[in-house]
């Protein structure tokens, strides 16, 4: 690999490049959600944009979630392509009708014959007592959704490459992003770049078991490790970036190296996309896995709001390396 | 500025009015009897009875206009320009449908027509029109590939009484009021949603009063006759088009069939059903067309010949399509390849 | 019939309805410096400024009435009779909290008092009165245990004019006019959702003409004037309880703070936030007590010190609450044993 | 088991039975829905309901499925019951904030205080060239959404049974039925009696392989366990019952006999709930496994419309059949 100039910005300013880049590249693109424009958004994701490309592409909606994925959805019919913001993910809630009997799909009913380039940003996860209804991870809903691709960004790296890769991309992308880091910091290169989806990606490699990981639970995989190399077991650890598409042949590789699977994820563990990918596991690569495979995921609640109970549903540093430990008892 | 009398209008265009509903009427009779010969497998909403609506809507707009349609959209994609055959083979579950055979009746779409689609969903296709508006204003304000697609049009949704309750309803209407689209909401208020009558779904006669709340034009036509559909539309689109924002036009009829093929619609009042058979919006064009010495006895025959001979040959060519290949059903989930934007 | 007529209250009643507003607004301030202090983990949405709406609808409930709140919800809940150690205890997240520490501010709920819950959603607790009237409809029709809870009662939803925007605002209302239910639809048109002012989220002014669409009674009130609020009100619920069905009551006020603890406001004009401040619900029901006499400036001070002591007493009693223990949070997913109805 | 009388009757009147016998049992369960009241619904389950409970038990409700299944929320979380149909199950979409963030998680949010009886039922599955907006199965969502109970019904013995345990509990449950299964008939006893939630049943005992089904999946695996008979493969049949609790006992019972796992779902592949119950497998059961785990579900499309295209997308006998031979190859 050549060397690429880079420079550390923070997820949260990664995500807002791609939007003026490719705000900028295609002057049809547009952008839609609930105090977006002027204000910003309340993650500050989308601060400047409207100042830069005025209200025609920047557009404040109503409190209408349905409407607006709808509206969304409508004009990336006609070819116009549509970035919307879910203030929370929460929120998709309302606006399932049209994301799932509709964008999902129009491209099949119709025969191939429409396309509906549009994204939906949402911001997932736990984080400071937000409670039951502004803290879920519901992407795994999504992939059960035949039509709409679902992406994961988890450095600031992925975020820049991934979103606008989902901006081009010619179908709906549900595209998650998480709470805790919208302030986190990475390398993005200085120039343009675009990571595709359907790509997964080592994230630190090692020999003793694959610990699949993405959004916050990255980071807190990537800790756990760290502590684990002290014990003499290597992590090897492995992002999908995007669950559809889903890289297979990288999950394929990884197991195959070290027979070993612990899956991670902030969701509920029930039928969470670690359900998924253990299945995957046990269908394809059960002949190379030593051991059980382990998931970690959400407890199966709500998220309540008292910080101590809110630790206690989701995965920690510790709970990883008791898992990876058990694996390999 | 065109209304309600003969005079007023090219005989030409009278006809044509006369012609398309007559193409909708047979061919939902048609579509009904080859269901019943075992050649559609799905279910089927018929339009008849409402011909007026969409035939008087459609003959408002133009080529960059767009339509949004509902699982009782037959007649709309007719009147809009579908073309039998391909509808038939569609309805037929045949390659050579709109949709390939993966749609099916419910969801008859053609982005070039200018059909974005019929919906399984009622209230589905409101917020959809909001967005093809956007596209729309977008085209006018800025140039890029697919602009003239679309530049300068207006975009249309036809929906029911029982839609009027959906939540996709309001806020597709605030939304398309606050950004003064070129939307024209309709409504046809055929006074049923599947089997229940409007007093009992809502508490409200007339639905064009909803408009109040976001501020829009609210519009009643006599959905059972075209003219004057036609007109009250032509204002519609006339103020969406010169940029003063939506309309909510509400048309009043009636169908004549139960709700699905099938249904008996015994929940009707004998009166009320007898009251609009009377107001069979093709018979009393017909004969005003007549009265007006617009068309003759031979000419309705003409039309008939006509229709039928297209009918006929539009089933023949359904039956004729091949069936698609099991596999096929594994294709489209995603767009396999994109060069530039898909469709405009 | 009350009105606005101050001679014609109960002096102990405009004392207490002064009282609740000193007490809301104080609650609020000290909420907000106890979050500041590390006290509160989760957000807050004060409602300071629009006192009078929560103190003016709730004066006119009984005992067998309900309410459903929003993401601004202390109000409310302090004006239907919250206890405010409860709920301070909650705010800090602590056992004694109204839901053990489960639902934080967002989610305060007490059936037992009459409130439903405070909602995260925007909305979200408008269909959810819907369904206690028609609780209520259904205990006044038949006797089961448990039907002395609601009988004859009404059910009251708070929610904002951003949420008027929101299907289930539209919904909800075709059905409670549909049945005739006892419902009161109290919207606070604030003139903001989050930072997007009403005339960039809606094209209409009063939000109460919306009830046009659905047959319903609309009112308005001064919502920065308790007495104006209980007066409206309580035709509203007398309405509902006589059977004649729902009401969409507007309150018009103002938040005087930001959207939430930490929001600067500064995307509202200057002006306007003058001319609502002038607007005070406190202080000028205080001065028409003062001129009518029915309050003393030593009676102002005797209300402060009470309300004062109160909620010093309350953030106490939160602070001594202990911290739940984290495996509580697998409870309560499920209902662990259940004898007959769980709640009324 | 004592000898209990039975009839033969359909699912479909299975279910209006049970509707019926527990509304007469507690006279404040409500049932609402689209045309359930005078028309009985479109798939005539609540036939004769309006006509014995009368307009102010039987309500008919507008086209407005997030209001209705909103008040039935708030009925319920006031002491009376609600049993509310969505007249086809892809339209839950339209009910998904009041289902996912106000039912699921009111009695947690509330730390205990509140509870809300409700069920929502729904029918599910592809039959008939219902097309991608008609044809969905949706029971995975909701095993992913902490709250709420998932029940299937595959037999009009089930039907009953667990349509009654599900008026009673005092949980909201999400109640699956299939288009296909309305006409099924089977026995059912003559007098009162319920099913409970978390039980499942095997339907079917064998010794080489375990096929886990539910819904319209079980008719065809039970036909493929007949024809697979024939060769001398003795197939056991598990069926969950309820997805949400889950009965992992059974499962283990099962699988310690067969130690081979096939599992069929009508519901998309991904992210079904067959992922789960591999995941499961693979983690808790993985020593007693002695092959790969095959999950056959529907394909990761939307439903098209034309019958041989419906018929590819679903798992249908032969492939059932496959997927055995191949656990066994
Ligand atoms: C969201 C949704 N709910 C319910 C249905 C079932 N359904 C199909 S058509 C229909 C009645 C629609 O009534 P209306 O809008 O008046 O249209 P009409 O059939 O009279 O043309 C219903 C309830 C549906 N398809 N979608
Ligand atoms: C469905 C939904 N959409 C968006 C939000 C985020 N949000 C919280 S409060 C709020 C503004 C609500 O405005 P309004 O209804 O006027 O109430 P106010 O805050 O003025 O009291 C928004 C957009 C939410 N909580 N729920
Ligand atoms: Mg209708
Ligand atoms: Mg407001």
């Amino acid at each position: 690999m050549s060397e690429v100039a880079t420079r550390r910005i923070s997820y949260s300013q990664a995500l807002n490049e791609a939007l003026s880049e490719e705000m900028e590249r295609d002057p049809s693109v547009l952008m839609l959600g609930e105090d977006v424009a002027a204000p910003g958004g309340v993650f500050g994701v989308t601060k400047g944009l409207y100042e830069k490309f005025g209200e025609n592409r920047v557009l404040d909606t109503p409190i209408s979630e349905e409407a607006m994925v709808g509206a969304a959805l409508g004009a990336s019919l006609l070819g116009v392509p549509t970035v919307t913001e879910i203030m929370f993910g929460d929120f998709v809630t309302l606006a399932m009708d049209q994301l799932v009997n509709q964008a999902a799909k129009f491209h099949y009913m119709t025969g191939g014959r429409t396309s509906a380039p549009m994204v939906v940003r949402m911001v997932t996860g736990t984080a400071g007592a937000t409670a039951a209804q502004h803290s879920q991870s519901l992407e795994s809903w999504f992939t059960h959704t035949p039509g709409l691709k679902v992406v994961t960004a988890s450095t600031p790296y992925e975020a820049k490459g991934l979103l606008k890769s989902a901006i081009r991309d010619p179908d709906p992308v549900m595209f998650f992003e998480h709470k805790l880091l919208y302030n986190s910091k990475g390398d993005v290169p200085e120039g343009e770049y675009t990571l595709p989806l359907g790509e997964g990606a080592v994230v630190r490699e090692g020999t003793d078991v694959t610990v699949v990981a993405y959004l916050n639970m990255l980071p807190k995989v990537l800790q756990a490790a760290k502590k684990l190399d002290r014990e003499g077991i290597s992590v090897e650890v492995w992002n999908p970036r995007s669950l559809v598409p889903f890289d297979r042949a990288g999950l394929e590789r990884t197991l195959s190296k070290t027979g070993r699977l612990v899956i991670v994820h902030e969701a509920p563990r029930r039928s969470g996309f670690g359900a998924e990918i253990a299945a995957i596991a046990a269908e394809e690569y059960f002949d190379s896995l030593k051991a059980p495979i382990c998931r970690l995921g959400g407890a199966n609640t709500p998220i309540p709001y008292a910080p101590e109970m809110e630790n206690r549903v989701i995965p920690g540093v510790e709970n990883i390396i008791e898992a990876v430990r058990q694996t390999l008892r | 500025m065109p209304n309600n009398n003969l005079q007023n209008y090219n005989p030409e265009f009278l006809a044509r009015l006369y012609h398309d509903m007559v193409l909708i009427r047979r061919f939902e009779e048609r579509a009904s009897e080859l269901r019943n010969a075992g050649h559609i497998p799905g279910f089927l909403h018929p339009y008849i009875g409402q011909e007026a609506v969409a035939v008087g809507i459609c003959a408002a707009l133009g080529k960059n206009d767009f339509i949004a349609s509902t699982h009782r959209g037959h007649g709309h994609i007719l009147a809009r320009g579908g073309e039998p055959k391909h509808m038939f083979a569609e309805l037929y579950a045949r390659q050579d449908g709109y949709n390939r055979a993966k749609g099916g009746s419910l969801h008859i779409a053609n982005i070039e027509l200018g059909i974005i689609g019929a919906n399984g969903i009622v209230g589905g296709g409101i917020p959809l029109v909001v967005g093809a508006a956007l596209a729309i204003k977008r085209a006018n304000e800025a140039d890029y590939p697919g602009t003239e697609k679309c530049a300068g049009g207006v975009s249309v949704v036809f929906f029911g009484d029982g839609a009027s309750n959906e939540g996709s309803f309001h806020e597709s209407l605030n939304l398309a009021a606050l950004w003064k689209l070129p939307v024209i909401f309709v409504c046809e208020n055929n006074l049923y949603g599947e089997f229940t009558s409007q007093e009992k779904h809502q508490t409200i006669k007339d639905i064009a009063s909803r408009s109040s709340s976001y501020n829009m034009t609210g519009l009643i036509a006599d959905g059972n006759d075209v003219l004057d559909v036609f007109h009250v539309m032509t204002t519609a689109v006339d103020n969406a088009r010169k940029g003063n924002g939506p309309t909510l036009l509400e048309c009043k009829t009636y169908r004549h069939r139960g709700h699905y093929e099938g249904d008996m619609a015994h929940y009707r009042p004998k009166e009320e059903v007898e009251f609009w058979m009377a107001k069979d919006p093709i018979d009393n064009f017909g004969k005003r067309l007549m009265e007006g010495s617009l068309m003759k006895k031979e000419d309705f025959q003409t039309v008939e010949d006509e229709i039928e001979k297209t009918l006929v040959d539009a089933a023949e060519f359904a039956g004729q399509s091949p069936h698609p290949d099991p596999e096929e059903a594994l294709e489209n989930v995603f767009v396999e390849s994109y060069e530039g934007r898909a469709l405009l």
